[in-house]
Parts: structure tokens; C-alpha cells; sequence
């Protein structure tokens, strides 16, 4: 921790950045994401098993980006989404400065986007044992019953897009969503509405999700959207046999092998 | 009306719970879920949750639902009919289980549905809604009721306050002729009024600040640096708005299918960049800042000024489901 | 409001024989939006356009639906019809009850009510649909070929003679190519170097060409009619304007040893060469890697020997920047590596040779003036084993692919020897014999019955060396796989034909795909095997696959063909069904959040950056641009953008949704 | 009582499937009329959004047609589509959306009598699981009555 305090003092003193996305203390003893201009405010920074919100989400807003050149507590799924971000051409090596956590919390430093790249080939996505069961479980009820039990599961959904608020990767300026024109996602949340969303929702993180769970987190709801994303991650991985993102290979589902296999086209 | 005092058995919920499903009623409250407490629809007694603070979203659902059918038209080459939604079939609801936070925020919901003219959906639907509140015998450090002058045994919107007493069994306050016919369609339930008093038996809620000095600063502090800092972590989603219990903004949204279709009422939120996004490109409320301040001036400068009801009724859902922990009660106690 | 013409036509009887035509034209007349609604016996008919084109300009018709046959059949038809009474021609849209109506329906309400609802679909749609423009692009009536073989001079000189002016890159000191190498060709055996070197020096001296050896693409940008190539002319170190190629500084060389490239390692040459005595330009280059002043500072004979002070030690790369309206890239092939070969003892047996360079062995300007001698020790091979599909149609090495020209240059080489070596016994090791082609059959038929090869089908396990003989252990499949040993004098390994190296590169920076072996890939495998999926750039020879002579001169001739029709024009005029970054009010400007993945998905490569910059001329967002030059129209791009701001001319998001929801909501 | 007649959507592309139902038509091959044709430039300009839309608006079946690998006019859109099916197929099987009421297929120019066995058999696949009426619930909620 001190030594990752002193960094960001560091950068902050010596201009290199002008603001720290990190953790400090939120209320009610939860942590929050807080912002440092001034070295001296360093010491507020922590990072302990509460500080779970995924900052790279502040990495694309605009009244972030306004603060100037950012340096950014990065844990683990934080880094994935930093590097499908870059693989984006959402962020460059000039754009910001990684302050990298080893699980171990240990200070981690890196050169380069691409060097978080394969720093994390040894912290690769694995999806947990325990969601591989319940996806298996939901998979094996007969079709009606497995519609029936989504329905029921996002009923509670009023669409309040904290899911997409707090996804690093939902960085888009207009969401599908605000797009009348024509009306692809009905506006309400009803029962259609709300299947339509989260369909599209995890349609569109296929092939880029890095299973970081904020979305899950954010849900006022707690509606399990996670399953979705966790799902289509594995379906990805089974079939185009790649998890995660490289800022030098092309997005798995924006390529293509010509030998892809499939079994439903006749 | 005058507020009548009766005393309930802890038994006598169950029956009373019966018949009033038994009379058809719907019945609304908060039900216990894996990780949450939502205000559900119930079918039996079994599955009301027992102990929670407040639900995790709020009321208003009963009167103003997060969407709701305004209309339907068909439209043929020479005109389009319209055909009103069926406000008169509506449900009689009873809302079970509200907290007195829950209850009070009727109160400027109600208001702002008839500000310039009726609402007649949201007042069909009210006049409909049976309020049996619980006082609070337990808060958390989100809780500042006592702050917008409220309190853990508020009667205000209720047609009934139960509070559990020290034997175990509840002092029921009816406060409203709605109130009244529930209990003599019930009286067999309801038995004398009991000597103990509830003050002794609610929370002890922490006052942070004083409502009126609130209103008071925020007059000058449209222009402070204070909005961009409290709102720097907010994701801009609308999770604060949709769980509080007074918001009412609104969008009106047509779904069209061919030459047929329906015009929508749905919730909206001004944490949304797009809630005040012209035409034209140019939005008033261009950053979080400004929306977070419009949040909290709306809520304890306009509302107040307007019709002597603030628009917070310090339920803390807010806060408590906002995936940034941004927490209304630490912007309000910073001013 | 739209003012939609609706047109049934009865198509004869065609459609009307199923279809209740005038209901459905009563239907129509119904729909929100439809101004008129008719049926015709004939709507393609003169009386048929005319109707279509007086109703458009009484009723100020803002759209137009054809109910008739298959858009594929008469859409340009109506199309015409609508632009000559004023409408767009975009806003005329077919439904098709014919093919996927009438024709396929027997007579029934059901048929009817089906024809109603593709008509009232396309209503819909046309109600979305916008008027266009064709795109109109410049044309630069220049032309670059990328590789100076025999491809790229057929193309240069088609191009030149079609009164184009030509660009000739080609990356060696001399034009000429693999077949400059060559002994003899296949199936006349006439001398390749006799039939070539007269094409090279046409292309030295015509007017319309100008050539660039020594030099590779270094960049390229722009797109079909405006390409901007940059290419980088390496250092000769002989001015050019200077040398009169009179060849003294190469004899004076001190430095002699050096392998020769072009005599595939078997000759030796100097670090100033000129490549082989027929070179195009016939003046030499410095190989700097081994010339002792360019190592170690001192000797510059060269220099002093120079009549005329052409040598040029300080001379650097330049850089040419052409603007060119076609490329042709005919930059040709090479063969395996020897180290692929162990088994065969490639590259360790000097007696095992490649197919190359058995034809300098066989060449009268070669290292042994055309005797067939081997390597080692100079004897003449008195047995001497071919080993065909060295390499290829062997997935394990990599190479399942046939490379189609081996079993008639092991046909020729054998057919060589034995013309040379008299009483010499040659042997051929075999999998298939492929002699499709004019004259071909015959000619191994000759190699076999007339000049006595023997022909074993069967693979050659290993060779190996023993008593100063190379012995090939193969098998005779065709003799109940008997196992079969021959103690040869010298092996020809007839080496799959491969990419040449830097070809993925190369691919890379023009933007044109390649496939696992890196040859390029043809727009199409049977109708555009000469264009790339890159519009302007087309393939010749063998960097495509592996292809011999003729083929490779047709299919020059064929790109030369492409690029002087797109030369014919002076502006190009394209389909403007093609995909649309959106604009919006700014501050937003774009709904783009340049994610890129659109461009990634793209086939063609039609997906570029545009930097939005604000008053003072700073960038303030970067989004995709699509290039209307290359779009062609597929709208992969459209499915994949999350934000929808890339949309398609033609099949529009609100388009197509329309057409969703008007066919299921039809009432 | 009336026999169920399903309503059936086909997205197919223009130069292979279109083309190859054009033949079906040349070759007076015939096929039931539940199935309606929209036409796309090609397979990869298909929105997996616009097949929700169809179950949304009442279809019962859906085809998605276009060239077979490697035969795609634009070289590579139908590859980019299959990878988005397989994807798109597993989220919807996740979500109890009866993946067998959507039938993919590689129909190319010259398969006129492919394209009407795919017609006809998917008609009967979609007549044997019946309207979809789980989905036309969920679709047409409002009209009982208001989300709370």
C-alpha cells in the first residue's frame, strides 16, 4: 500500500499524471471510487477486499477524461478490461498510467498496454466452478421452463442501465437503447422490454466481456445478469477457442476461422 | 379524521393478511428473496419477509408503475382511434408492509401528480391503495428520516401504522377513512387500545441536518465546485432515482406494431445524459455535476419552495443502491 | 407523407393465374402512405413503364413499388423507368410474386394474402428508402505492377500497349523473374531465355513503361482510381545515368566467390554483378553485404576501374511516391526450403538438388553450359532419381496443396537428361502424373515411351549416401508395393512451389487477403480470378498459387484487361448501396465511439479513421470513415456496430425493421 | 377448427438464397406460403436484434439463409454470420428461447428444390411445436395489464 501510495504521489508531484483513480473510503464501510489531484491526498488511497468496483469504467467518461492524463489502481479484472479497452482503441500507452494490484496486492508496474497483456497470460479468465454448475443446472431444464425461470429472474428489472453504467466496455456515446430510429429495444420495462435488453446486452459484450462481475455488482436488482455474459464467454472460448483480449489479435467475433464448426446449419 | 387507536395480535396478522386477499384485494409487499427484499405482489402470508430495514425498491409502483399503458390507437389511411387504457378496472391494493418513509413519500408523489392538472391515472390507481405501514424498530446509517421531518413512527400516508409493542403484539394507528373501513370489515381482529406507548418501541434514528437550513443554504449554491466532486464517481445510471419512492420523472414512449400500437408511461431518470439531450445536440445538464445537482436541489430546494413537502423522504435506498456509493446524506451534510 | 405507386403486374398470366392480382392491388390502395395502386398484364412492357412513369408525374409519386418478378430479373428496368419520369431511382423497390409467389403457390387465398404481404412489406421499406446518388471516383490512369517475371512484363506490356502508362517495380537487379532461369519449357522445349529476353527488353524500351528495379512497395494508401504507392529504390551504388554497362568493374571485382542467386547457388559471382548476362537493365549493383569496401573500408577497385565514375558508394534508398489508379501484383513464387528435407538429404548431399537448379545444370548459359554434371565432383550422372511432390500434397509438410507444375517439369528434366546424357538412366518417383493441359499428356507420354524414364509410382522413404552413391529407398505401388532401391548418381527433388518470402507482409500493406500459405486470394475462386477483394488490385501469376507459363501469361493479360477497362473510364461509377458513418449534432457529432471492430470485420478493407477536429484544428474525436471507393456493399459492418452508426444505403437499419415489422402485422 | 398455419419469417441474402428461391419459382417448384421472404445483401448484414423483433411481432419460425462457405459474394460475411449464430444460438438456448423455431441454412444459387425442402420442412417442424405462444406472452404483457 505505501509503496503504491508514493507512486501515485509520485506521478501526481512530477506532472506525469494529473489525476488517480483509486479506491478510498466510501461510506457506510464500503470503499468508493475517488479521484486525487493533489500528492498530498494519496494517503486516502486504499485497496482491500472491498474495493471491488471496476475503475476502468471512469477510464471513458467524459468528466473524467476532463481531469487530464489519468493513473489508475488496476486489480486484476481491472487490467483485463484496460486491455480489451485498448484492443478497442479506447485507450494507448500515452493515455494513462497502469498502478497494476497483484492478487497478492503487491505494487506492479508495466511498461506498456501490451505488457499487461501478457502479464495477465498468467491470470487468465476462468469461469468459477460454482457458476459452470448453475449455468449447467438452467441448461438442463426442458426450453419452457428455462424461459419461464428468465422471465421470472428479470421481472424485477426497471431498466435503471446501472448493469451498462458500471460495464467498462459499455462505453458507447449512444446505446442501442437511446436509438428510436428505429425503436430496437422497447423503452419500457416489461417482461418483452426487459428480455430484449439483456439479450442485447450480453450480445453485444460476446467476445469482449472480461467476466469482471460489475454488472452483476451494479444490479440494484441483483438479477443475475452475470450467468448471460459468463455463458456466451464460455460458448466463445468452446467454439473460436479464446477467453479473454489481446490488443493485437482481432475480436473473436468481429474475425473468423472459414473451418468454424457448428452443427445447426443445414 | 382523528387517529384511532386499536391493538392487534401478532396472531391476528395471519387472518387479517386472508381476508383481505380472501375480499380479492392484491396484495403488495415486501417478499424475501435470495439477496434481496422486493415489494412483490404476494399470494400468502408465508411469503412476506420479516426482517428488513426498508425493501430494496420502493412503493410507488402501486400507484405509479415503471410502466404503464396510456393508451392504444389503430390507425386506418383516413384516421386513428384511440382507445383508452382501462382505468377503472384497476385492482383495489393493499400496500403491506411499508416502512413510514415509504408512506410519507405518497404524500409529494401525490402532489406532483396534480400539480397543473390531475393525473387521472395516478389518482384512479391511489384511490385504490391501502397503506398498513410498520414503524421502524431498527434502522441503518443510511436512515435519516428524522432529517426531513419524518420519523421511524410517522403516521403521515398511511392509513395504517402498526408498531410492534414489548408483548409482542401491535398498536395499529388508523389514520385515514380508508384505514377505518379496513378495520370494521375487520373488527373481530382489532381489540381496545393498549396502554403502552410506541415511542419506546422504534428506532432511534440520527438527525444529520435540518431540512429547512438545507433549503435555505441551497438557494445561493447553484454554482458550486461541490456538485462535479460528490458526483466525480457517479456511472450515471438510474438506479437512485428508480428506487426512491418520490421521483416520478417520466417518459412517454409509443410502441408501434404495423398500423396498431400503445403509448407507454415509463420511468425515467435525470441521471440519465440523455433526460435533458435536445435535438440540436446541446444538453443543458451536460455532465453529472449538473445532474447530481438538479437531483438535489429538485429534491430540497424546488419541491419544498413548491408545495411545503420536500422531495426526500431520507428512506436511504438511494444510497444504499447506488453501485458508486455515492451517498445523498454525505453531499447533503457537505453543504 | 410518402406518396407510394403501388404496381401489380399480372406478368401474362404468370402471377395473375395464382394470385388474385386486383385484390391485392385493392389491399394496397388501402395502406397508409399509398397514393395509387394498380395492376397491369404487363408491367415491363413499354404500355407498363409508361404507366409507371405517367402516374409518377401526376401523382408526384415519392416512392415506387414494382409487384412483379424478381428483383434480380427486371430491378435496373423499373429503375431506368422511375429516373426518366424524375423519381431517384433508389425509390423504386420490387416485391417479387412470381419467383417466391406465384410460381411456387398454387391458386388459393393464402397465395393472395402472401402476395399482400410482400407487397405491403416493400411498401414499407420504400417508405424508408432514399434517393442516391451513384458514386462517382476520378481515375488515375496509371498503373503499377508489383514483380518483373514473366506475369508482371505481360501486364506492364499489355497495359503499356493499351496506351496506359506503367509502373514496373521489381525488387532484383533485373527484370526476367523465374523464367529467366529456366533451361527449356514444357511442352515444346523451347529455350526459355530465347522466348523471354525479347519481352524484356520491349518493356525496356517502350515508351509507355517506366521500370524500377531493385525496388519493393514500401507503403500504400487511397484506394481504387487513386492509389498512392511509396517505393523504396534501394541503394545500386552505380548511378544509373552513368553506367554504360560496359561490365569491367565486374571482371576487376576482387571479391569472386560469392554464390550466384541466379545459378541457385551452383555458379559464383561478384559483389558488383549484373545477375546473368541478359539482364534488363543490363548494369550492375553493389551487393553491400559482401563487397570488402562496404565490410571492412578499403578496396574500391570498382571505383577505379570505372570509365566513366559510375560507382556511387554514398548513395542511399530513395523513396518514389507514384499516385496510381490500378495495381497489378505479380510478385511470383518460390521453392521449398531445403532444410524441409532431411530425409531426402537436402541441403547435406550436394548431389541432391532442387528442381531450379537441375534447370541451371540443364542451361547452356548455366554454371556447366548446359551439361549435366553434378555438383559434387562435376562427373556425369550415369543414374539420376526425380522425386516428385517434394513437399507437396503433403500435409505434414505443411504444403496439402498440389503445386501443379512439378510433374511436368520432372517430365522435362528427365526428358533433358536423357537427350544429354546418352545411356544415362533417369527415374521418376511419383504420386499421380497431372498432365492436364494442351499438348501435355503427350509430352510425359513422350518422356516415358520415347525417351525411356522410368516412371515408379510410390513415395522415396529416404535417401542417404554409401560408397559415393546416393542411395533412394522408394516403393513400386504399383507392383504389389514392392520395396524399391536404386543407387543413384545425383537426386532431383521437385520442391513444392511456395510463397515467396515476405508475402504476408506484402498482403499486409496492400490490403489484400492472403490464405494459410500465403499466396494471395482472388476476389472470387471462379468469377473474378484475377481481382482481389480489394478493388483496384488485381493478381498475375504465381503468387496466386502455383502456376506455369501459359496460365500465367492469360492470367497477366487477363489483370492488364481489368485495369485497361477501369482505364477506359474516366471516372468510376459505383453502386451507392454502400455503408454510412453517421453525422450528428455536435458536440457528439458522430454516435461512433471508434471501436474499430467494424473495421476489422470488413472484407475489404474499406474502413479507414476520420479525425473530427474542432475550430482551432484540434482533434476532438476519431471515428470510422468508410471509403466509397472500397465498400461494396455486404453490410457486415452494420450488424456489428453496437452503437448503430454505421448503417447501408439500400438495406438501412429503419429498412429493414420496417420490413419486419410490416410483414408480421397485417392488420 | 382451423388447422395452426404458423406465420414464418426467412432473412436470407441476395446472391445465393434469394437467388437460389428464385429458382425454386423458375422451376415451378412448390412450397407452403407460410414462409415471407426479406431480403439482405448479405448473411453478415443481418441484426441478431431483427430476429427478436420477428418473435416480438408474432412469427413462429424463422429461416436465415445465405451462401455456403466460402461462396459468399462479399467473400467473408457469411463466415462473420456463423460466428455470430453459434454465439447468438447458445445465449438464446440459455435463455429458454426455443433455438428450434430458428433454422440456418446454406442455400446457394443453383439449390431451387434445397430452398423448398427448407421451406417445407421447416413449415412442418414450426406446425409439430405450435404458435409460440410463450413468447407472444411475454410480448404482449401490457395489454392485460401495467408492470409494477
Amino acid at each position: 500500500m505505501k509503496e503504491l501510495i508514493a507512486k501515485a504521489a509520485g506521478l501526481l508531484e512530477s506532472n506525469t499524471v494529473q489525476v488517480v483513480i483509486g479506491y478510498g473510503q466510501g461510506s457506510a464501510d464500503r470503499s468508493r471510487a475517488i479521484f486525487i489531484t493533489q500528492p498530498s491526498d494519496c494517503e486516502q488511497l486504499i485497496f482491500d477486499s472491498r474495493c471491488i468496483q471496476n475503475l476502468a469504467v471512469y477510464l471513458t467518461k467524459a468528466e473524467i477524461k476532463k481531469m487530464g492524463k489519468p493513473a489508475i489502481v488496476a486489480s486484476i479484472p481491472v487490467l483485463r478490461s484496460i486491455v480489451q479497452l485498448a484492443a478497442e482503441n479506447q485507450l494507448t500507452n500515452d493515455s494513462l498510467v497502469v498502478l497494476g494490484v497483484s492478487p497478492e496486492s503487491q505494487l506492479v508496474e508495466f511498461e506498456s498496454l501490451a505488457a499487461i497483456e501478457s502479464y495477465l497470460e498468467s491470470h487468465k479468465i476462468e469461469i468459477d466452478e460454482k457458476y459452470r454448475k448453475i449455468i449447467e443446472d438452467i441448461k438442463a431444464k426442458p426450453v419452457a421452463e428455462r424461459f419461464a425461470y428468465w422471465v421470472k429472474e428479470l421481472e424485477p428489472c426497471f431498466k435503471c442501465y446501472a448493469c451498462r453504467a458500471a460495464c467498462p466496455l459499455c462505453y458507447c456515446t449512444r446505446c442501442t437503447v437511446e436509438n428510436n430510429q428505429p425503436q430496437w429495444i422497447s423503452v419500457g420495462s416489461h417482461p418483452l422490454g426487459n428480455l430484449e435488453w439483456h439479450i442485447m446486452r450480453a450480445m453485444h459484450l460476446a467476445g469482449r466481456c472480461t467476466d469482471c462481475e460489475a454488472c452483476y455488482t451494479a444490479c440494484p436488482m441483483s438479477i443475475p445478469i452475470h450467468l448471460l455474459t459468463k455463458s456466451m464467454l464460455q460458448d466463445v472460448n468452446e467454439n473460436f477457442g479464446s477467453y479473454g483480449s489481446s490488443i493485437s489479435k482481432p475480436n473473436s467475433l468481429s474475425s473468423f476461422n472459414p473451418d468454424d464448426k457448428e452443427s445447426f446449419i443445414r | 379524521m382523528q387517529t384511532e387507536n386499536y391493538l392487534i395480535r401478532k396472531a391476528s396478522f395471519e387472518k387479517l393478511f386472508n381476508n383481505l386477499i380472501g375480499n380479492g384485494k392484491t396484495i403488495y409487499a415486501p417478499k424475501a428473496q435470495e439477496k434481496r427484499i422486493l415489494f412483490e405482489k404476494v399470494q400468502s402470508f408465508g411469503e412476506l419477509a420479516e426482517d428488513y430495514i426498508v425493501a430494496t425498491n420502493s412503493a410507488k409502483s402501486v400507484v405509479f408503475p415503471r410502466t404503464e399503458k396510456v393508451f392504444s390507437y389503430k390507425k386506418t389511411k383516413e384516421s386513428t382511434e384511440i382507445i383508452d387504457a382501462a382505468n377503472d378496472t384497476f385492482p383495489e391494493v393493499i400496500l403491506w408492509g411499508s416502512r413510514p418513509c415509504d408512506a410519507a413519500a405518497f404524500i409529494p408523489l401525490t402532489d406532483t401528480f396534480n400539480g397543473d392538472y390531475p393525473d387521472v391515472i395516478y389518482n384512479k390507481r391511489q384511490a385504490k391503495v391501502y397503506v398498513l405501514s410498520f414503524s421502524c424498530r431498527k434502522c441503518d446509517s443510511y436512515c435519516f428520516c428524522t432529517s426531513v421531518n419524518g420519523g421511524p413512527g410517522n403516521t403521515a400516508g398511511s392509513d395504517i401504522l402498526f408498531t410492534k409493542l414489548s408483548t409482542g403484539d401491535y398498536l395499529a394507528e388508523v389514520v385515514t377513512e380508508k384505514g377505518k373501513q379496513l378495520v370494521s370489515d375487520n373488527s373481530s381482529l382489532f381489540e381496545t387500545k393498549p396502554e403502552e406507548s410506541k415511542d419506546q418501541n422504534l428506532a432511534q434514528v440520527e438527525t444529520y441536518f435540518n431540512q429547512e437550513e438545507i433549503q435555505a443554504k441551497l438557494q445561493n449554491l447553484f454554482e458550486n465546485p461541490i456538485w462535479d466532486e460528490k458526483s466525480r464517481a457517479c456511472l450515471g445510471c438510474g438506479s437512485c432515482a428508480f428506487v426512491c419512492p418520490v421521483c416520478s420523472c417520466f417518459d412517454l414512449q409509443d410502441e408501434a406494431h404495423g398500423s396498431k400500437g400503445k403509448r407507454l408511461r415509463c420511468w425515467d431518470s435525470c441521471g440519465f445524459g440523455l433526460f435533458t439531450l435536445h435535438t440540436s445536440g446541446h444538453n443543458p445538464r451536460e455532465t453529472q455535476g449538473a445532474r447530481w445537482r438538479q437531483r438535489i436541489l429538485h429534491k430540497f430546494l424546488y419541491m419544498p419552495n413548491k408545495s411545503k413537502t420536500a422531495g426526500c423522504v431520507g428512506c436511504g435506498r438511494c444510497s444504499r443502491s447506488c453501485p458508486a456509493n455515492i451517498n445523498i446524506l454525505d453531499t447533503v451534510t457537505s453543504l | 407523407m410518402s406518396k407510394i405507386g403501388v404496381f401489380i403486374c399480372h406478368c401474362g398470366e404468370n402471377i395473375s393465374a395464382t394470385v388474385d392480382v386486383e385484390k391485392v392491388a385493392e389491399v394496397a390502395g388501402t395502406l397508409d402512405g399509398v397514393e395509387y395502386s394498380t395492376h397491369y398484364k404487363y408491367m415491363c412492357s413499354d404500355p407498363g413503364q409508361s404507366l409507371i412513369k405517367q402516374t409518377i408525374k401526376e401523382k408526384g409519386l415519392t416512392g415506387v413499388v414494382v409487384a412483379a418478378c424478381s428483383p434480380r430479373m427486371h430491378e435496373p428496368t423499373f429503375r431506368k423507368a422511375c429516373a426518366e419520369a424524375g423519381l431517384n431511382p433508389y425509390l423504386c423497390e420490387m416485391a417479387n410474386l412470381r419467383e417466391h409467389c406465384s410460381w411456387v403457390h398454387e391458386k388459393s387465398d393464402a397465395t393472395t394474402q402472401k402476395a399482400s404481404d410482400i407487397v405491403r412489406t416493400l411498401v414499407e421499406k420504400v417508405k424508408h428508402n432514399k434517393p442516391l446518388q451513384s458514386i462517382k471516383v476520378p481515375i488515375t490512369k496509371k498503373a503499377l505492377v508489383i514483380g518483373g517475371g514473366i506475369a508482371g512484363i505481360q501486364a506492364s506490356l499489355d497495359i503499356a500497349n493499351a496506351g496506359h502508362q506503367v509502373v514496373l517495380v521489381e525488387k532484383d537487379p533485373s527484370i526476367g523473374g523465374h523464367m529467366s532461369q529456366l533451361s527449356e519449357t514444357f511442352p515444346t522445349l523451347d529455350c526459355s531465355q530465347c522466348i523471354l529476353t525479347p519481352r524484356m527488353v520491349e518493356v525496356a524500351q517502350h515508351p509507355n513503361i517506366t521500370m524500377m528495379t531493385y525496388s519493393e512497395l514500401e507503403k500504400l494508401e487511397g484506394s481504387i482510381g487513386n492509389f498512392k504507392a511509396t517505393i523504396r529504390k534501394k541503394a545500386k551504388s552505380v548511378d544509373e545515368k552513368m553506367c554504360t554497362g560496359c561490365g569491367l568493374c565486374t571482371t576487376k571485382c576482387p571479391n569472386k566467390k560469392i554464390p550466384s542467386e541466379f545459378n541457385t547457388g551452383l555458379g559464383t559471382r561478384t559483389a558488383i554483378y549484373v545477375p546473368f548476362p541478359q539482364a534488363v537493365p543490363n548494369k550492375p549493383v553493389i551487393d553491400k553485404a559482401n563487397c570488402t569496401y562496404y565490410q571492412k573500408g578499403k578496396c574500391k577497385i570498382c571505383e577505379k576501374t570505372c570509365p566513366t565514375g559510375a560507382i556511387c558508394f554514398d548513395q542511399e534508398d530513395e523513396f518514389v511516391e507514384l499516385e496510381v489508379g490500378a495495381i497489378v501484383v505479380a510478385t511470383g513464387f518460390n521453392v521449398m526450403e531445403t532444410s524441409e528435407f532431411a530425409e531426402y538429404g537436402y541441403g547435406k548431399y550436394k548431389d541432391v538438388i532442387n528442381g531450379l537448379q537441375f534447370e541451371r545444370l540443364a542451361s547452356a548459359s548455366g554454371p556447366t553450359l548446359g551439361e549435366i554434371r553434378r555438383p559434387s565432383d562435376g562427373k556425369i550422372p550415369e543414374k539420376i532419381v526425380f522425386i516428385a511432390c517434394a513437399g507437396s500434397r503433403d500435409p505434414a509438410k505443411g504444403k496439402p496443396y498440389c503445386s501443379k507444375i512439378c510433374c511436368m517439369y520432372t517430365a522435362k528434366h528427365a526428358m533433358l537428361y536423357q537427350h544429354k546424357v546418352h545411356g544415362g538412366h533417369s527415374y521418376v518417383f511419383y504420386m499421380d502424373i497431372r498432365a492436364a493441359g494442351k499438348n501435355y499428356d503427350e509430352f510425359t507420354r513422350r518422356a516415358i515411351v520415347e525417351d525411356e524414364v522410368n516412371y515408379i509410382r510410390g513415395r522415396v522413404s529416404r535417401v542417404y549416401e554409401e560408397n559415393g552413391k546416393l542411395i533412394v529407398k522408394g516403393v513400386d505401388t504399383l507392383l504389389n508395393a514392392k520395396p524399391v532401391e536404386i543407387e543413384a548418381d545425383m537426386v532431383v527433388l521437385a520442391t513444392a512451389g511456395v510463397a515467396n518470402p515476405g508475402s504476408e507482409e506484402l498482403a499486409q500493406r496492400m490490403h489484400i487477403s492472403y490464405d494459410a500459405y500465403n499466396f494471395f486470394s482472388e476476389a472470387h475462386p471462379k468469377l473474378k480470378p484475377v481481382e482481389t477483394n480489394t478493388v483496384g488490385i488485381f493478381l498475375a501469376g504465381a503468387c496466386q498459387a502455383p502456376k506455369d507459363i501459359p496460365e500465367t501469361v492469360s492470367q497477366a493479360s487477363g489483370a492488364a484487361a481489368k485495369v485497361a477497362i477501369l482505364f477506359s473510364q474516366d471516372e468510376l461509377s459505383r453502386d451507392p448501396a454502400i455503408a454510412v458513418v453517421n453525422r450528428c449534432a455536435p458536440p457528439l457529432f458522430s454516435t461512433c465511439v471508434g471501436c474499430f471492430m467494424c473495421a476489422t470485420a470488413c472484407p475489404y478493407n474499406a474502413i479507414g479513421e476520420e479525425l473530427i477536429k474542432n475550430r482551432n484544428g484540434e482533434v476532438i474525436k476519431r471515428v470510422a470513415k468508410v471509403n466509397p471507393g472500397l465498400c461494396q456493399g455486404c453490410g457486415t459492418c452494420v450488424a456489428f456496430c453496437r452503437s448503430k452508426s454505421i448503417d447501408i444505403d439500400g438495406y438501412t437499419n429503419e429498412q429493414m425493421y420496417s420490413e419486419v415489422m410490416a410483414l408480421l402485422n397485417n392488420d | 377448427m382451423n388447422e395452426f398455419e404458423p406465420k414464418i419469417v426467412a432473412f436470407v441474402c441476395n446472391w445465393c438464397t434469394y437467388a437460389g428461391a428464385d429458382l425454386t419459382g423458375t422451376s415451378r417448384i412448390k412450397y407452403a406460403q407460410n414462409v415471407k421472404i426479406i431480403r439482405f445483401p448479405c448473411t453478415g448484414r443481418i441484426d441478431f436484434m431483427l430476429l427478436l423483433k420477428a418473435f416480438s411481432e408474432g412469427a413462429d419460425g424463422i429461416i436465415v439463409s445465405g451462401c455456403h462457405p466460402n461462396d459468399c459474394h462479399y467473400t467473408s460475411g457469411n463466415f462473420h454470420a456463423r460466428r455470430r449464430w453459434i454465439t447468438f444460438r447458445g445465449l438464446l438456448d440459455l435463455l429458454g428461447i426455443d433455438v428450434r423455431r430458428i433454422q440456418y441454412s446454406w442455400v446457394s444459387a443453383a439449390e431451387g428444390a434445397k430452398w423448398a425442402d427448407i421451406v417445407n420442412t421447416t413449415v412442418t417442424n414450426i406446425s409439430e411445436l405450435g404458435p409460440y405462444a410463450d413468447y407472444a406472452k411475454v410480448a404482449n404483457y401490457l395489454e392485460k395489464e401495467a408492470n409494477l
